[in-house]
């Protein structure tokens, strides 16, 4: 390594902080991964699934119609208008 | 649209004002564009990644009512809150005949939600002089709407000083304060005292009358006859 | 009336009367600049060098105070959910309301300013300008904050988070109203082109910011 | 792009390629720490100082780079709603907050031999501190909110307010400093640079850039897990509700 001359202080203190920083930045990501990775695979040990998968719960939707109506109008009808779904 | 609906009116209306009631002749005057039509087509909500409902579908003529039934949580509000244009359909498609083609279906509703939308610094009157201007209705109808619920003594104190019963009642005086075809009542009787609920069912039933679509949410049994029921809930399999 | 005009004369009327929402702005702008020169020392030639910076760091500070007002209050009775129902677009909505944010709190901050700089020896004929640039700057300080009140909405501390997410847009601002009254009081130049530049920003932000709060307000509401 | 909108091939690919972007990052450091100590000649004007460029301006770069890859996955998050837009703009703000951090470091470092103190308010330098400022803001704003579908769009909302506004903030600046101080800002960018000077700069430059590369797969890695673990705990509590816990 050449001179670093009367600031050498400064410049190895700014590579050092730029390297402590960096290299505990990386250290937090490397463990929080590794981390996640351990209890997703706690979890699917005791076997719980997504739901995409297993479909435990099923929303339902129960709907009745009270008093009957002119079913062939409301079947010739089409709204005029339609709402499109934002998401 | 068709003219059947004009003539399902007319057969209604008598059988109607042959059972009078205090509310009946307060609803009378109010003109409403009568031959709104709202249908719903498999539409489904997703709230924090879970889907809460799905492939829910109804179909309400002018005149109709739709009650939504279901334990705590199982989507009773977001369904209210979607027809209203407030939460965004995770699918399917909500759809109106009757109206001009520029109304979006959230101005042809008049929500009253859980919170009641009162300013307590305001009197009551200018709490319903507020919503007749914004939601561009006339404001000549200010009069009957106070007295809708009964709260015509007291137009000029402070909402705050209202009981949670009178402030219900507030809230729900909107509905005639601003009217609009669709009503959109997410358990309109809490706190509500028993003659207060009657004026209330007799309300629903002379929207309907008038050609009006309501859609409620409720715990407490209406006399008003709902032509359709969703029963929102989780099917207990696993 | 306006569904519009409506909701500029009940946003008005409601900072008017719920708990002298103006009051407290006028007297916390007050404090903050009457407690500066303790920290500072009372050399009037050094107070009135810094005077139109502390004007204007007050000034923010206080209309942020208020800047929660805009929506949180509507957010938490469902007033808002009703308003979503009316007639205006949304961001015509967030508009609107940020307007009632400038006329209640931009309006009396800039009118009460040059009291203050009296306190700072802020030269007299200084004064005017002081004021023109606050007029200037003070919509794109209401509208910029009606950004942060939307995305804080609702939020646990979010006075402190809207302050965080806001300040820092604000940057230009201040040195451009800083910079246009100093440059009356002490040169170089002309006052002129950073006045220009403070409204261009005022009138980008009244153009853009409503869009940014009606976006955020629709992710509030779900 | 359509094998990365599946979350599952995403984390496939970031398992392939991490290893060798690692071991990318180790040779690209090492040629860059040897050019810029040993290779590189002192500046004639600065003297060995020159030296803390090589880490200042990589830094400085990539923190402004980060903040365009968020600006970017904010309109993937608001108008493609590209399901791993808001992981991509979680997991950069942090990264990109630690850039600005040692870029800001490393400028003070650099100026206290330079300018005899270790705070200018020098127009890049302020620029730096404001977009700090900004990342904190976008850090803070993602844990207020609880719900990561408000919370990703709310951030998206807040980033391109802030990508608009910081060439505003970064003119403003530049004004203002002229304005007080001026023609005494020291240059060194620009292309008055000696050649030599240059390679170092850019094999760092590399380096710094691979290693966000690979911090930012690695903490989108981290977030598409986490939320995979916070649903399937969804799932359990279910159970437990259903089975009459």
């Amino acid at each position: 390594m050449p001179d670093l001359g009367p600031h050498a202080a400064f410049i190895i203190g700014a590579y050092a902080i730029a390297f402590v920083v960096l290299g505990m930045l990386t250290l937090i990501t490397v463990v929080n991964d590794r981390k996640q990775a351990r209890m997703l695979i706690e979890l699917e040990r005791k076997g719980i699934r997504r739901r995409s998968t297993a479909k435990p719960l099923t929303p339902s939707v129960k709907t009745k119609i009270i008093k009957s109506k002119p079913a062939r109008a409301a079947a010739k009808r089409k709204p005029t208008r339609v709402r499109k779904p934002r998401t | 649209m068709p003219l059947r609906h004009r003539d399902n009116d007319a057969k209604r209306r008598p059988a109607s004002l042959s059972k009078p009631h205090p509310c009946l002749k307060l609803a009378e005057p109010m003109q409403m564009p009568s031959e709104i039509a709202l249908a719903a087509h498999d539409i489904a909500c997703q709230r924090g990644g879970r889907t809460l409902f799905e492939g829910l579908s109804f179909d309400l003529e002018p005149g109709e009512a739709l009650l939504i039934s279901g334990p705590n949580g199982a989507g009773k509000t977001s369904l209210l809150r979607q027809i209203a244009g407030l939460l965004p359909l995770a699918a399917g498609r909500l759809g109106v005949t009757g109206a001009d083609n520029d109304t979006p279906v959230s101005e042809l509703c008049q929500y009253v939600g859980h919170l009641n939308a009162i300013k307590t610094s305001f009197s009551v009157g200018e709490n319903l002089a507020f919503w007749a201007e914004f939601l561009d209705a006339d404001e000549n109808a200010l009069p009957q709407a106070l007295a809708a619920f009964g709260l015509t003594p007291l137009a000029d104190l402070p909402a705050g000083l209202l009981s949670a019963g009178q402030r219900r009642k507030l809230a729900l005086s909107r509905l005639f304060a601003a009217p609009r075809p669709v009503w959109l009542l997410d358990e309109p009787s809490v706190a509500l005292d028993t003659v207060s609920v009657e004026l209330l069912d007799a309300a629903i039933r002379n929207h309907l009358t008038a050609g009006g679509i309501a859609i409620v949410s409720t715990h407490v049994p209406l006399k008003t006859k709902f032509s359709q029921e969703i029963t929102l809930g989780q099917e207990r399999s696993i | 009336m306006s569904p519009a005009v409506a909701l500029l004369v009940r946003d008005v009327k409601l900072a008017w009367r719920e708990g002298g929402a103006i009051g407290v702005v006028l007297g916390f702008y007050l404090v903050v600049v009457a407690i500066m020169p303790f920290g500072l020392g009372p050399d009037l030639n050094l107070l009135a060098r810094i005077a139109p910076g502390m004007l204007w760091v007050a000034l923010l500070l206080a209309a942020l105070l208020s800047a929660d007002r805009i929506f949180h209050n509507d957010y938490e009775d469902g007033t808002l959910d009703v308003l979503a129902t009316g007639p205006l677009p949304l961001p015509l909505l967030a508009a609107i309301k940020s307007l009632a944010h400038w006329l209640t709190t931009g309006v009396p901050l800039a009118l009460m300013a040059p009291v203050l700089g009296l306190l700072l020896n802020l030269p007299l004929d200084a004064m005017p300008l002081l004021v023109a640039t606050m007029f200037a700057g003070t919509p794109a300080v209401s509208f910029i904050a009606a950004i942060g009140a939307s995305l804080t909405l609702g939020l646990r501390r979010s006075g402190l988070l809207l302050a965080l997410l806001v300040l820092p847009l604000y940057v230009p601002v201040l040195i451009f109203g800083v910079s246009t009254v100093s440059m009356n009081i002490v040169g170089p130049g002309s006052p002129w082109p950073p006045f220009l530049m403070l409204t261009a920003i005022s009138l980008a932000s009244i153009v853009l910011a409503p869009l940014a709060a009606a976006a955020a307000l629709r992710t509030a509401m779900r | 792009m359509i094998s990365l909108a599946n979350p599952t091939r995403f984390l496939n690919l970031v398992g392939a390629v991490v290893p060798w972007l690692a071991a990318l990052i180790v040779i690209l450091l090492g040629t860059g720490l040897y050019l810029a100590f040993f290779v590189s000649p002192p500046d004639y004007q600065q003297g060995e100082t020159v030296r803390i460029m090589y880490v200042h301006v990589p830094a400085a770069w990539l923190a402004m780079g980060c903040f365009l890859v968020i600006a970017i996955a904010a309109l993937g998050t608001l108008i493609w709603r590209h399901p791993l837009a808001d992981v991509a703009a979680k997991a950069a703000a942090p990264i990109g907050a630690c850039f600005t951090f040692v870029a800001l470091v490393t400028g003070s470092l650099w100026g206290k031999p330079m300018w005899g103190t270790y705070w200018v308010w020098d127009a890049r330098l302020t620029s730096m501190l404001v977009l700090f400022l900004l990342y904190l803001g976008l850090i803070a704003l993602w844990q207020a909110i609880e719900e990561p579908g408000r919370a990703g769009r709310a951030a998206a909302i807040l980033a391109l307010v802030g990508a608009i506004n910081i060439p505003i903030i970064k003119f403003s600046v530049n004004w203002w400093n002229t304005l007080h101080q001026p023609a005494s800002v020291l240059r060194v960018d620009g292309p008055s640079i000696d050649p030599a000077l240059l390679t170092p700069l850019f094999v760092m430059g590399a380096a710094f850039a691979a290693l966000f590369v690979l911090l930012h797969l690695l903490a989108m890695r981290t977030e598409i897990l986490r939320r995979r673990v916070r649903a399937l705990q969804q799932t359990q509590v279910e159970h437990a509700v259903l089975a009459g816990a």
